[in-house]
């Protein structure tokens, strides 16, 4: 039988596979589909300091093979996610991964230090990476000193471990990684979205309200599979893949690039039963390729030198 | 309770300009929907669904009708098919239009363009509970004007066309106060015909289906919300939606 | 009648549609298809000091909605191209771009000076952002102030109108833009292609021989509106717009986002024909929401405030 | 000239494990391609043509046959449609093998796989010119061989298969030396079958015909490039090839 388990920091997968953050909500809808138990962890959706409301609708369009999206990071706030949130999710036999976002320092760590009094979160995932938000968000993720400071704080804030989301729209992926890596960064999880735009013709206006949105997708699948390559060859920490999964083959793609773990998005959205299919398919496709267990294909996409 | 669906098609139609009505097939959609709700279909080569209105359930065949309108690559795409391919949604989503016993014995329903699918199930079953409708249906031009038959056999109806090449000219509203008397009313229709409407009717009872660009189609992404009058709160309008009172959300 | 009419600094367009750098050669080729007068303006494929020979194959991969290459500058140097390319060039009834790429500012200098000399050439397109050459190139376009200096030391060669063309590979593209613009840059040319990486399961290596190569193609549009709205906002010269036009639709997206004119890249792959159906088509399309003129339909997309 | 067409399918039929043939109309193809070009296929959906070899050509029907495997999305796709859709294509593209009068009376055609096609129609090229051939067709197993009959028509042919269970055991160069005399040969097939074929016959003339991943297929964007001989230069694959000299080109 094919090993699908992962071994990460705070992690103990038995299988790579879990939605990613913001696309999955809390799991409540998609548990209506199938048993949550199935996938190897979830990413929650964001959760700030206090409640937000987001940005204006339209909050989505459609790209060539792709979307934008500019929620605006709306949700209830870390106390109201851990009252009613985790306690749900944590019926289900799986790894819960909190992801934390905040316009300020402070906001992230009171955000990871409330996650750090419940016992039902296994790690955290810092996003410094969102780029649908005014303040905050896109600052701590194109400038590697920043992203170091707010890893720092949100480390000694927490005892869980710390997976740091890295924004593709920088020029230097590799100096990101490696300044949170120094920082504490217990593992590594990337892409978040590209930023875009798309304006609608007949109103002569971006069709997101907030003009432009993180592009995800299969369209950016290759800038995602780039990055965890290069980041891969400089940083000792594990990364958790994702952009543009769609079949379990892209996980291999993953996986051979130097992720130990994936999350899917967007493809929720199209097909609410993409994890567990993929999760299904994933066997027959390692064993295809001549693999033995998902470790076995981490990296393997790289030069033995 | 919400599913993926495989359904067949049955028949399709060209019933007004650029405006197609779909049969399909589907065992679990026709026993469960209720009018107001809507499929999430799906569209093969596109990243996101394209959600449209169930515009009639035929139980004993076991079949439903979408009828949308060909605006861009997906509902292009849909137009194309034939009878015999598969389709496949989500479904049925969201909450319908509340139908309980104290629903008032004269009613409205005001649709416009495409919002007039859905109010075409509503008022089928509406009848069947010997409610007394009347219904003004806004169209943009004469060629567009599609249901009127339909909408004849349980309402008195009025067809209103924006350059008056049909009906009456004008927006919908236009009528509004020609018409008989009514208690409730039920709207489907774009933003600015609802707005209108939800101002010039405030002091009745109403229902409003609203559209917004989706992304999950299931309550998951917080794509589609709509603010709502209880402090600074937010709805989902795939979940809680698309039908709302027409007091309880900021247009 | 329409006007389709663009004029940018040496740049008299009878119509805002040219062929991107790079994908068309010098042109020969499309000639036997159509009668390459029908075009605004040809960017020619870069040219380097000396011949190179470019990458290793295979060269090119396809992707969701677009493709990857990594051709590596292959060319036979900028003398030969303005022995034997230019002039066949000539003999159409268009404006001339000529794409230049180095990897040291003393290449660049050499060969703006050289086009300088010819009299058929209308432009210069400053390639400061080939993802696909090992040595310069990608520096140039990354960095604002040796972006700066390269576009000085051409604008100094050359007495030509000097179009810089920008990385998207970068955190922050309107300082790129300014940096130029303040060197002197005449315009710009936006965007090249992001860099990503496919990998080929079967083998376990990048498709792709030199690992990484450009993602062009209608994946890319939204990047591109992005970063032509966003430096449109912070900058006075012109912008020709490039990356994922496939119809005169997405020529008006690029108008209403900022760009002067366009470019058609990847397109031309699939459809020999793809710049002259795309002219044909632009009048009703401009007509149809409301514009008089393609002068008319630029910048539209923003707010007038 | 290359132009681009439509070709409508005529007929398309599985020949052996994931192998489709498929003929298709168009006079222009017909008319004009000579042995060793090839299709530059569009697939809907996809931003790159799939270059495909013209295995034969009809000049009565007006018709010409593709013959290809099915290995990713776009063959998959090419190999759902049906005869009455239609197929747009560039052609013919590049340029074929020699076949003038200075072809020798003996030569062998050496395929291997899916580089088996083009061979086919040189074959039938050159039995019009009364040259002899052999062939020596190299497939993977007994289940992927197709056209050892059509292939016998014109040549003494020899079937290899890799794991022995049709014809002979191991690779097209097992059987080289044991076959009859011969003055030039033609080959196409994966790349490891022509380094070692142009290798082991570099004593002898010899064409053969490459792959490489392609843009355009037109010559206009140096995608698909072969080292020469010649000082460091490269060639085209798709303008000036794919045929080759054995000697010309660095595999
Ligand atoms: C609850 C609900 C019910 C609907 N019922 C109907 C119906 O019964 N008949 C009908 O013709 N139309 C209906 N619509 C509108 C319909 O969803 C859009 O016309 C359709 O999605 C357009 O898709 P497209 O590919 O043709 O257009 P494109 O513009 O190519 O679509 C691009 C993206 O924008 C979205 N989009 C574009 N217009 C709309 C819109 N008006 N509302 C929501 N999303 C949009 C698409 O879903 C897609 O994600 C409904 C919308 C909602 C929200
Ligand atoms: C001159 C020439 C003639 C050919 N003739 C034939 C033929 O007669 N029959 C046949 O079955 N195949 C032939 N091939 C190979 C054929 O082009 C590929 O099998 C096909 O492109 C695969 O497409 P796909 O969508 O199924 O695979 P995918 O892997 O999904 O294709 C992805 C991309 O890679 C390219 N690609 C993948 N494999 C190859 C390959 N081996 N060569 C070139 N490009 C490739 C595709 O064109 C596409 O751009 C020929 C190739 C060339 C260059
Ligand atoms: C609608 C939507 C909402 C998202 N919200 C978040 C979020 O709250 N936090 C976060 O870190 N990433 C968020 N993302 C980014 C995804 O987690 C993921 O990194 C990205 O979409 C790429 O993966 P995909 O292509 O599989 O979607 C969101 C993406 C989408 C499409
Ligand atoms: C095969 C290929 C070769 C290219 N070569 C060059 C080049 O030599 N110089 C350059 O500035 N850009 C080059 N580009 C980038 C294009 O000019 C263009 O900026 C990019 O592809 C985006 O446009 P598109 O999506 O329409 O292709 C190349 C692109 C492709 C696909
Ligand atoms: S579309 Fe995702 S929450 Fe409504
Ligand atoms: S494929 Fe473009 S040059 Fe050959």
């Amino acid at each position: 039988m094919m090993d699908l388990t992962a071994q990460l920091p705070g992690l103990n997968l038995k299988n790579p596979i879990m939605p990613a953050s913001g696309c999955f909500g809390f799991g409540r809808e998609y548990s209506e589909f199938y048993d949550l138990s199935k996938l190897g962890a979830i990413m929650m959706k964001a959760a700030t300091g206090e409640e937000r409301l987001g940005n204006k609708t339209p909050r989505v369009a459609e790209t060539p093979s792709g979307m934008l999206n500019a929620i605006g990071l709306q949700n209830p706030g870390v106390d109201k996610i851990i009252e009613t949130e985790v306690p749900f999710l944590a019926n289900y036999d799986i790894s819960l991964i909190a992801n934390i976002a905040g316009s300020t320092i402070k906001e992230y760590e009171k955000v990871a230090s409330a996650f750090n009094e419940t016992d039902k979160v296994h790690a955290l995932e810092l996003n410094i990476s969102c780029p649908n938000v005014k303040e905050g968000g896109i600052q701590f993720g194109t400038d590697p000193s920043m992203a170091a400071e707010v890893t720092k704080v949100v480390k000694k804030a927490s005892n869980l471990p710390v997976y740091v989301k890295l924004s593709p729209n920088v020029s230097d992926i590799i100096a990101m990684a490696k300044a949170v890596e120094e920082a504490g960064a217990d593992g590594l999880s990337m892409i978040n979205t590209l930023t875009g735009m798309q304006i609608h013709l007949p109103s002569k206006k971006p069709i997101i309200a907030n003009k432009t949105g993180g592009l995800s997708g299969a369209a950016i699948k290759p800038v995602a599979i780039r990055m965890i390559y290069e980041v891969k060859q400089h940083v000792n920490i594990p990364i958790i893949g994702m952009g543009g999964i769609n079949t379990a083959d892209d996980v291999l793609e993953f996986l051979l690039a130097g992720a130990s773990a994936v999350a899917i998005g967007t493809a929720n959205f199209r097909n609410p039963f993409i994890c567990t299919e993929i999760i299904e398919a994933l066997p027959e496709v390692l064993s295809k390729y001549g693999f033995q267990s998902v470790q076995d294909a981490v990296g393997k996409g790289h030069d033995i030198e | 309770m919400l599913k993926k669906v495989d359904m067949q098609i049955r028949k399709t139609n060209v019933i007004a300009l650029d405006t197609v009505e779909m049969v399909l097939k589907s065992t679990y959609i026709s026993q469960t929907a209720v009018p107001g709700q809507f499929l999430h279909v799906n569209v093969p080569g596109h990243t996101l669904r394209r959600p449209i209105s169930i515009a009639d359930v035929n139980r004993e065949t076991e079949t439903i009708t979408i009828l949308f309108k060909t605006i861009g690559s997906g509902t292009k795409k849909l137009a194309s098919y034939l009878p015999g391919m598969k389709v496949n949604a989500l479904g049925p989503c969201g909450k319908g239009f509340p139908i309980d016993n104290e629903v008032p014995s004269n009613v409205l329903l005001i649709g416009g363009g495409i919002g007039v699918p859905p109010l075409y199930y509503l008022g089928k079953t509406l009848a069947k509970k010997n409610i007394n409708m009347i219904s003004v249906l806004g169209f943009q031009t004469a060629i567009n004007v599609f249901y009127e038959n339909a909408f004849s056999q349980f309402s008195d109806t009025h067809i209103v066309t924006n350059d008056g090449t049909y009906g009456e000219a004008g927006f919908v509203t236009a009528v509004l106060d020609k018409i008989g008397d009514y208690d409730r009313y039920y709207a489907c229709g774009p933003l600015p015909m609802l707005q209108a409407i939800t101002k010039e009717l405030d002091h009745k009872s109403g229902y409003i289906s609203l559209e917004e660009r989706m992304g999950c189609g299931v309550g998951a992404c917080f794509a589609c919300v709509i603010p709502t009058d209880d402090h600074g709160g937010y709805k989902k309008i795939c979940r809680d939606g698309p039908v709302f009172k027409a007091q309880e959300v900021c247009l």
